[in-house]
């Protein structure tokens, strides 16, 4: 039996890993607060300066449950950085989202990543960021990151959700343009559609970053593949580990069966063959 | 790391199951007190991955590998297979359900790419090999003949294929004819893989050793499956997987200890459950010469060397112990 | 109650495993809504106890036994038994390590004392079956089938006896002989509770169903152990014992499911690792047309109660599901 | 998956169980405090009206572990009663002791209990107290009871401590002599000879009362036996349940395998068969 000294221990981890030129381990972090921010929707915000300083885009973290007995990894993308902050999004679905909502400032949680691979944002270009319900997260740290580009990059953002509106407020600060829509009204290809002479009329190149329920994702590659706007798309897949080491998490490509937490989770159009 | 509860504590207690340690610095160079010896092959010390937990590509990103006793890679076949379709995992209370199906980029792949590169990481490597058919297992045995591997472990107990695969490695007729067939092809210390979802661990084990191979491991994983509350259907989409993580624990003691005791001195790897020095420690008392960690290393990328740097600890205040080890002498 | 934190929450979220429930009030008298029925024989709802895991004089102080669908007794033998030795139990994660060895006053005493107590507190009562030999469960048998007991079950499945028990439960022959032989003895609904410590438990379960009996239950115990840190040697005095709880819970869903897909139409209790509604619930889309809770009553008395309550709940939104139970129809 | 949604339950399931004509379950306590009694000792005060009102001396609590993979129960015997206030104390021996001692007050722990038989108290006597090490807390409580009574009743304790004398100071308010040794100076059978004078004198009859290790109460066993002095032992023994459900807890006893949890903790010498 081991016993663990340190109140917050992600600094010495993360020395240590950098000395040895490897990557940072499962480490506890500090949470820094829990807010409701819609129906069963929370935000949670962690201390953990490696991430804070190395995450990209679509990348995600595991969370791990403080009860030994729910064991796997729950992985979150990053929906936002600030400072040595790192903020998740997400809903209560099952045990661990639940107990994660009952945390407090000052409580303790273990963490590992950043994990995956992120979004290919090297191309200056008008960004479309295409986000269904929890599928928003990583959109919004995608619009954080553009929104400081000196370049003509330019963040639209084309979000569905169920009823509440919930991420609206966090992406109006980074974004040139922001629509939304709840299923009562129709879904992000209606809104698409609206939108497309717009899209299409300006002289930048679109780039569509999309992140949802798969068959959204799977509509929106259709969408954008018949109008040859180039798309990138984040997975989610059931998960054993998340870096890559179990290869439980894939996904059947042309190319055959990827794993989503390694060789993704963002796929082009074109990885996934959604585009046929 | 890993305190029980979400609590401001300064001192807080490690997890059972997961089992992290934030005094143990992993990274830090160690000088290994205690090696033992299976099968003539030394290793650095009593721990090892287990197959299929470990990719060099994931996991040499988090330590070094040279500092394990060894890295048992995932199971290799004669082409490349593409496994079980997803979803392939689903929890269970202190585990985890899998049914990856032995998805691996075949052996030519691997004789080019995993084990050269492990090789020259200086690792001490054990092949954990996979086929479909005695054929199968033929072709990756006689490929590796000449290969750089330390060892040979034939996986004749996974129990997420369709053919062969298990059903092997519970007749003991069929396995004694498969294992014989492969001793005669190669020198390579040999170890068999043994599955715990038998009536008779022991006659399995005798089949094994009267066929010649140098050690056992057990245990792979035992069959069971998730449904989904919502839907009634099976989580994992090959509908049963192989349950793994400490929820096994006590069995694969019990397997270990059962085959120990009708073989006392046959080189044995215990497998199942392992997350700390204390749970590697309880093997070696059931029989085992050496461990393998699996599913600690998916929640924990580190854990192997944590619990390598453990056991090396609790061996110092067990000489006699650790003396057997080193001798390579079963008990 | 069962927060996972020590925490002041006013929110917290039920332990996974021990799945405690303040809302659930076990003591509120409760109209059951939806009944199951095994073998003809009508439970109340698909919950009862699992055999060694309730004594009345115990339980019996926490909850009206009356509440569920059936108590099922500790094994009762021919005559007294003194089970094992101290200790008989060892903690496992998310389950522990039992090695009772049927310790039971027999069969005699069950009928004057625990058996009259129970029906007349309006219990349904399944009386588990215990012996070394064949004449062993014959001569209970014999002696059970002129009592109350609403059905028996046979238990052939226990790792913790010297002679008969478990291998009785392995070999289809042995058990096929046994079964045949008591089927003849009694009209009274018959049970078999198989073992998992077997290759191939469909082979088994036919043996059963050929031999006549009525309804299976599964899983009983996984062979395991535990060693004590310090001294090196077996915590359990017999060694071995059995493992249960949570950690066995995906376990015995593949045992019951895949003995459900070969037996379309036998009726099926499932057992294993069951510590809430949602647990219970996989087990009957696993195939099982009830289920008896075990370990969990070992942590929290009327953990059947609550569960079977939390049942009755998901079973409301489930209505064809519910259906089958209430027909005793198996699918 | 089950919500928890008040504070503390006690008082609820304490007055259903009543209302019912049951014993109330497990349920979640509320820590007043924890606090280092001696090296690796702690006290521990839960708040729980229901064993605070019914425990008597030798009962034991089942502690819960908040860590789902750790299930069995860890049994304590009860150390003081104070208001609602039950105190234990424990030695940290183990994952699940190391757990408790790292609780505040305010948290929150599952407790189950009163549980077994107590002490029989019935008779006024000299009642001696013969303890070793973590055997102590029963008679503590023994103690603080037997101090209550109007009639004749005495209580000498003799305590054996490994070094640290930590239980003295708390029995002085409730023994009228207080005796105790360490190791280096010997054990309490030691102790007991040495006083054994002073104990026959007296005109009042003797009860010893004993907990400790075994091999400690099978002296005192045959030290009381060889002097005719009635003696009551309370047992330990590893348990799967510790109400009586399960036979786990089984000591050998001349009338067979007897269950510690429920036929004990508190077995004679002549049920123990240890005046042979
Ligand atoms: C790369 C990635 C990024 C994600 N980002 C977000 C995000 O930003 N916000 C958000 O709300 N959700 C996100 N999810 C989904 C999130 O991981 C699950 O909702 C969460 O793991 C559920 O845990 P639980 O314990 O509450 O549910 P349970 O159903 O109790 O979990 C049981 C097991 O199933 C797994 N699981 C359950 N649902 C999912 C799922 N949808 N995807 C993957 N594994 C699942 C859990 O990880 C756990 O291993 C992401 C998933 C992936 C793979
Ligand atoms: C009736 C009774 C009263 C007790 N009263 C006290 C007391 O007042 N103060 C005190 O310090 N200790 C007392 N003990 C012993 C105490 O229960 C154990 O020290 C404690 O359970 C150890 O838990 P752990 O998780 O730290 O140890 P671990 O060794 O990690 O526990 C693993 C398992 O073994 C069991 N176990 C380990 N040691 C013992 C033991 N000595 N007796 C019974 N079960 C054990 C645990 O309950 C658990 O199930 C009492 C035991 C009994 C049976
Ligand atoms: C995701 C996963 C993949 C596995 N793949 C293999 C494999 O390819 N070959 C093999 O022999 N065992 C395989 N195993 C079994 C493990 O090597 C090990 O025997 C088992 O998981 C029990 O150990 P653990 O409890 O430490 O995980 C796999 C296990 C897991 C969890
Ligand atoms: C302490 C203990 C005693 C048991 N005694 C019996 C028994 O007498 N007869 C029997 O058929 N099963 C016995 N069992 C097995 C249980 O009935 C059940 O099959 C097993 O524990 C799995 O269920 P669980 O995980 O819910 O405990 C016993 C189990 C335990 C834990
Ligand atoms: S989750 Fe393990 S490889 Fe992706
Ligand atoms: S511990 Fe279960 S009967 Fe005593």
């Amino acid at each position: 039996m081991s016993v663990f000294m340190s109140t917050v221990n992600t600094d010495i981890i993360e020395q240590r890993a950098s000395k040895a030129g490897r990557k940072p381990g499962r480490r506890t972090g500090e949470v820094i607060s829990v807010s409701l921010m819609s129906q069963g929707v929370y935000q949670l915000v962690i201390r953990d300066p490696y991430i804070a300083r190395t995450a990209r885009p679509a990348q995600f973290v595991n969370l791990y449950s403080a009860n030994a007995a729910m064991m796997l990894p729950r992985p979150f993308g990053i929906a936002k950085v600030e400072g040595d902050d790192v903020t998740l999004i997400y809903q209560v679905v099952g045990a661990g989202t639940e107990e994660f909502s009952g945390l407090r400032a000052g409580d303790r949680i273990d963490v590992l990543g950043p994990l995956g691979k992120p979004f290919d944002l090297d191309t200056p270009a008008n960004y479309v960021l295409v986000g269904g319900g929890l599928g928003v997260p990583p959109l919004l740290y995608a619009a954080q990151t553009l929104s400081g580009r000196e370049d003509e990059t330019q963040v639209t953002s084309v979000f569905g959700y169920r009823d509440d509106r919930f991420a609206d407020e966090t992406v109006k600060p980074y974004a040139s343009k922001v629509y939304s829509i709840v299923n009562a009204e129709g879904n992000v290809i209606d809104l698409l559609n609206d939108i497309e002479q717009e899209l299409t009329a300006s002289d930048s190149r679109n780039v569509i970053l999309s992140c949802g329920p798969t068959p959204m994702m799977k509509a929106v590659a259709g969408w954008a593949s018949k109008r040859g706007i180039p798309a990138q798309f984040s997975l989610e897949s059931r998960m054993g580990c998340g870096y890559g080491a179990c290869v439980a998490c894939v996904v059947d490509t042309p190319q055959g069966r990827l794993k989503v937490c390694k060789d993704g989770p963002v796929f082009t159009t074109e990885q996934l063959g959604w585009d046929a | 790391m890993g305190c029980v509860n979400h609590m401001k504590e300064e001192s807080c207690e490690s997890l059972v199951m997961n089992g992290q340690n934030g005094q143990t610095d992993v990274l830090e160079p160690h000088e290994w007190r205690h090696k033992t010896i299976v099968a003539g092959v030394e290793w650095k010390n009593p721990v090892g991955t287990a197959s299929g937990t470990f990719q060099l590509d994931a996991c040499g990103d988090y330590y070094d590998v040279s500092q394990l006793g060894v890295i048992c890679t995932k199971g290799v076949s004669p082409v490349p297979w593409e496994g079980n379709p997803a979803p392939r995992t689903a929890e269970s209370p202190a585990g985890m359900v899998n049914a990856v199906g032995l998805q691996n980029p075949g052996v030519d792949h691997y004789l080019v790419d995993e084990l050269p590169r492990l090789k020259k990481l200086g690792a001490t490597v054990v092949t954990n090999v996979a086929g479909h058919s005695d054929e199968d297992y033929a072709q990756v045995v006689e490929k590796l003949a000449d290969s750089s591997a330390d060892m040979l472990e034939i996986n004749v107990s996974c129990p997420n294929v369709s053919h062969g695969g298990m059903s092997v490695g519970t007749d003991p007729k069929a396995l004694h004819r498969l294992i014989a067939n492969l001793r005669a092809m190669t020198d390579k210390p040999m170890i068999v893989k043994l599955s715990p979802n038998v009536t008779d661990i022991v006659e399995i084990a005798h089949a094994a050793v009267d066929a010649g191979v140098d050690a056992l491991s057990l245990i792979n994983t035992l069959v069971g499956m998730r449904f989904d509350i919502e839907t009634g259907k099976p989580i994992i989409a090959n509908r049963t997987g192989g349950v793994s993580g400490p929820a096994i624990f006590p069995i694969g003691l019990g397997f270990v200890w059962r085959v120990r005791q009708a073989l006392p001195t046959i080189p044995i790897i215990g497998i199942g459950g392992i997350d700390s020095g204390e749970k590697a420690l309880e093997y070696l008392y059931a029989g085992a010469n050496a461990v393998e960690v699996g599913a600690a290393s998916l929640i924990d990328p580190t854990a192997p060397v944590r619990v390598a740097r453990e056991l090396d600890d609790l061996l110092d205040s067990r000489p006699d112990l650790a003396a057997k080890l080193a001798n390579g002498q079963t008990w």
